[in-house]
């Protein structure tokens, strides 16, 4: 036992699927938290059946869909129809794989953290035009290229924004961006005088990434029935589901890492507190920021997206960078 | 350990790669392609290049790859199905092909890679190097530096004759 | 932490993926499978390229994979943009019928 | 001027519509708990579930005429007559079948008698076909409309049963405010 809890490859191990459970298990809440927000938004109380406030609904909804009828179109891609899902969930706990939660709880500390997660991030794209095109539809072919283009023109905006941070800590690595902003919140990245404009450009392209309104486009219910995953049902339909709130949790927890200083505290004498704390405070904000947002604005149209991806993002994401190289130079 | 990720890396990427020239359908290909420049991103990664493998990942798995499915996409699926799985030339491209690689094999084997080996003591200083983003950036930055703004101008170049190729011209203009 | 794999496997494993690639290139007739062997050739020799540069310590041949992946990313988009024009122009996707530069 | 563009400048719309909203979340909620704690008691106009109406004695009003099964557009209703001891016609059978019915209220205006009307009931929903055809004991039990005016249009406090009898929800009488 006591070789077991050396090794490195157990800790290893147990720390992946400790990311994998977080993964799989936080969507839960979340939904329930959502739903509340959303009620409350509307003044209506939201869930409130299925145990005290409706907490146990997300389990019900997840037992229905589960013991759903799991239906495979005729002419649809058999093996692309059910490897898709899967494709579009992976990335993201993947990505988790890479985030700090504090100067300890990490699964991997990779020096190339930053271009790590952008990469992968941006592979659970495939899950969502594969599943689109192999449904053998026009409405889920039409959500999966629109997905398709509205990602890799998001990906460039938030490249682009994270570089301004790279440059700030003048690392790739994780920890060190967020050594980088140590010592309370006027460090942190997301003050107007260090990277404002990035956190903004990330924030905006991170709703785009994650597919939630006022970016779903690729879902647009009203005019492409539910987008790419308009011929799925039970459980895979869960998995995209599931996908998009694991790329809300880890889009929150990036911006907590890059902008918000990770598992530092704000103020010198709340010190005391856990790092982990301020990490899952922030996170929890930023995941609540999504929802707060998908409740006030409307979808955008696909052009005006476009337009506000390359016209305006990506312009924007050029110019703080150069700013910001203007003020890291050691002259 | 090392010798059990290799093996399963490479053999992944061999395989997915014999897939991409077998599916008849293209969009098969294409995503046992994206399988194989993933093995060999891990393979990079076995080479102590992190950023090399983060950049593969990020060109031609994010980037390389969607033009392929677009592609695919925008043209007819059904005139996208190879019409025979294999053109006619099979027969002498393959003893060619198969040659050239048992040439290569020897080369390999007995050539001059073989005798070079490895420096132990260069490699421990080159595992450092690799595994640092900083030390890529500086050799590419000073060294090659023009070497760099030229790629950069062909990229522009390509993405610019990529758009010109494509858009339909407007009648009346 | 040694690095227990000589070089030659990483050689062998390039010459394959390179092989495959050349293979796919010589018997598939369809343009964009050929452009996806063309891709794969241009990944083996990636591998070659950092497998020197880690065995024999030298940055340059990593430096040199990063512009090949730029150059592949340039030579994608352009040859794609000439493959869509061929199957809005030709209705075909076989390269094996467009052939009128052949007179 | 200069105030609108530094409006544009900081996305101001954004703010506001963000503001308007994370307000919203702390107001009180304006939607009934209906099933579960609170139901609505309808005016006496409200056109709910038929019932038959009785006379003073106790005796159905209904005389068979079959006025209302003639005007009904749907065919909702069907009735077949008897001549009871009195030599009054009775109906024998009279059945609404009400998965036809709109609720358009034309047999209620057209009888003479008064004898067919709409009820407060909205609460029909079943787990069978059957339950949607009303027989004449049907109807008689439906629950006629509220009379007391002071009740009329307010949301009652109740609650959800569900036992051997069936799903229901009925009004427990502890509290009753006007929704307007």
């Amino acid at each position: 036992m006591e070789a077991l809890l050396a090794s490195d490859i157990f800790w290893v191990v147990f720390k992946s699927f400790l990311a994998v459970a977080i993964i799989f298990g936080l969507p839960l809440p979340f939904t329930w938290l959502e739903r509340k927000i959303a009620g409350h938004i509307q003044v209506r109380p939201g869930p409130m059946r299925v145990g005290f406030h409706g907490v146990l609904q997300p389990i019900a909804d997840g037992l229905k869909l589960f013991l759903k009828e799991d239906i495979i179109p005729t002419g649809a891609d058999k093996f692309l129809f059910k490897a898709a899902p899967f494709m579009a969930l992976i990335p993201y706990i993947a990505i988790f794989v890479a985030i700090p939660m504090s100067d300890e709880a990490y699964v991997s500390n990779m020096d190339i953290g930053v271009l790590y997660v952008l990469a992968i991030g941006g592979l659970s794209i495939y899950g969502i035009i594969m599943g689109g095109w192999a449904s053998n539809s026009k409405y889920a072919l039409l959500g999966g290229l629109r997905a398709a283009a509205q990602m890799i023109s998001y990906e460039v905006a938030m490249g682009f924004a994270v570089i301004g941070v790279i440059m700030m800590a003048q690392s790739l690595n994780m920890q060190d961006i967020v050594l980088a902003q140590q010592g309370g919140f006027l460090n942190w990245n997301i003050m107007p005088h260090k990277q404002l404009i990035a956190f903004f450009i990330f924030m905006v392209a991170g709703f785009a990434e994650a597919n939630r309104i006022p970016f779903d486009i690729p879902e647009g219910e009203g005019e492409l029935g539910a987008g790419f995953h308009t011929e799925y049902s039970g459980m895979r339909f869960a998995l995209f589901a599931l996908a998009e709130y694991a790329a809300m949790i880890s889009i929150s927890a990036l911006a907590a890492v890059l902008f918000l200083g990770g598992w530092t505290s704000p103020v010198g004498f709340l010190d005391f507190v856990p790092g982990i704390v301020w990490f899952v405070l922030k996170t929890l904000f930023m995941v609540y920021l999504f929802m707060w947002t998908r409740f006030t604005w409307p979808r955008y149209r696909y052009d005006q997206l476009m337009t506000l991806g390359w016209k305006f993002l990506i312009p924007l994401g050029v110019a703080n960078v150069l700013i910001t190289g203007l003020f890291v130079i050691d002259f | 350990m090392e010798y059990l990720f290799f093996t399963l890396f490479s053999s992944i990427a061999v395989i997915s790669a014999l897939l991409v020239i077998t599916f008849r359908n293209p969009v098969h290909s294409v995503v046992s392609l994206i399988v194989c420049f993933f093995q060999v991103a891990c393979l990079f990664v076995l080479l102590r290049s992190p950023f090399l493998a983060g950049a593969q990942i990020f060109v031609y798995v994010g980037a390389i790859m969607i033009f392929f499915v677009f592609a695919v996409f925008l043209m007819d699926f059904k005139s996208s199905m190879a019409k025979e799985r294999f053109g006619k030339m099979t027969v002498y491209a393959l003893p060619v092909a198969v040659l050239m690689f048992l040439e290569v094999l020897m080369l390999i084997v007995k050539g001059p890679f073989a005798k070079m080996g490895a420096q132990p003591a260069d490699v421990q200083k080159m595992m450092d190097l690799g595994q640092s983003t900083k030390a890529i950036g500086m050799v590419m930055f000073t060294k090659y530096l023009l070497p760099f703004e030229i790629i950069s101008v062909v990229l522009l170049v390509g993405f610019v004759g990529a758009v010109v190729l494509t858009v339909k011209e407007k009648k009346g203009e | 932490m040694g690095h227990a794999i000589p070089m030659e496997y990483y050689l062998i494993i390039s010459a394959l993926l390179f092989t495959i690639g050349i293979i796919g290139v010589m018997i598939r007739r369809n343009v964009i499978v050929v452009l996806m062997s063309l891709e794969l050739i241009l990944n083996a020799v990636n591998i070659n390229f950092v497998t020197f540069s880690h065995y024999l310590g030298n940055m340059t041949g990593r430096v040199f994979s990063i512009f090949t992946m730029a150059v592949a990313a340039a030579e994608v988009a352009v040859a794609l943009a000439i493959a869509v024009n061929l199957v809005r122009v030709r209705k075909t996707m076989e390269i094996d019928e467009i052939d009128t530069l052949k007179w | 001027m200069l105030k609108d563009f530094l409006k544009t400048v900081f996305l101001w719309d954004l703010v506001q519509g963000m503001r308007l909203t994370f307000r919203y979340q702390f107001k009180k909620v304006v939607t009934m708990h209906y099933p579960d704690k609170e139901k609505w008691v309808p005016y006496d106009r409200f056109r709910g579930l038929h019932y038959q109406a009785v006379d003073e004695e106790g005796e159905l009003k209904c005389v068979a005429c079959e006025l209302c099964a003639r005007i009904c557009p749907a065919g909702v209703i069907t009735i077949e007559a008897y001549e009871d001891d009195k030599g009054v016609r009775r109906p024998s059978v009279y059945e609404m079948d009400l998965h036809r019915c709109a609720y358009c209220g034309l047999c209620v205006e057209v009888c003479p008698e008064d004898a067919i009307n709409h009820g407060a009931g909205y609460e029909f929903a079943g787990f069978d076909r059957a339950d949607a055809v009303m027989s004449l004991e049907k109807l008689l039990k439906n629950k006629p409309n509220e009379t007391d005016p002071e009740k009329m249009g307010t949301v009652a406090s109740a609650r959800f049963i569900r036992d051997k009898d069936g799903i229901r929800v009925e009004e427990d009488g502890k509290k009753r405010y006007r929704w307007w």
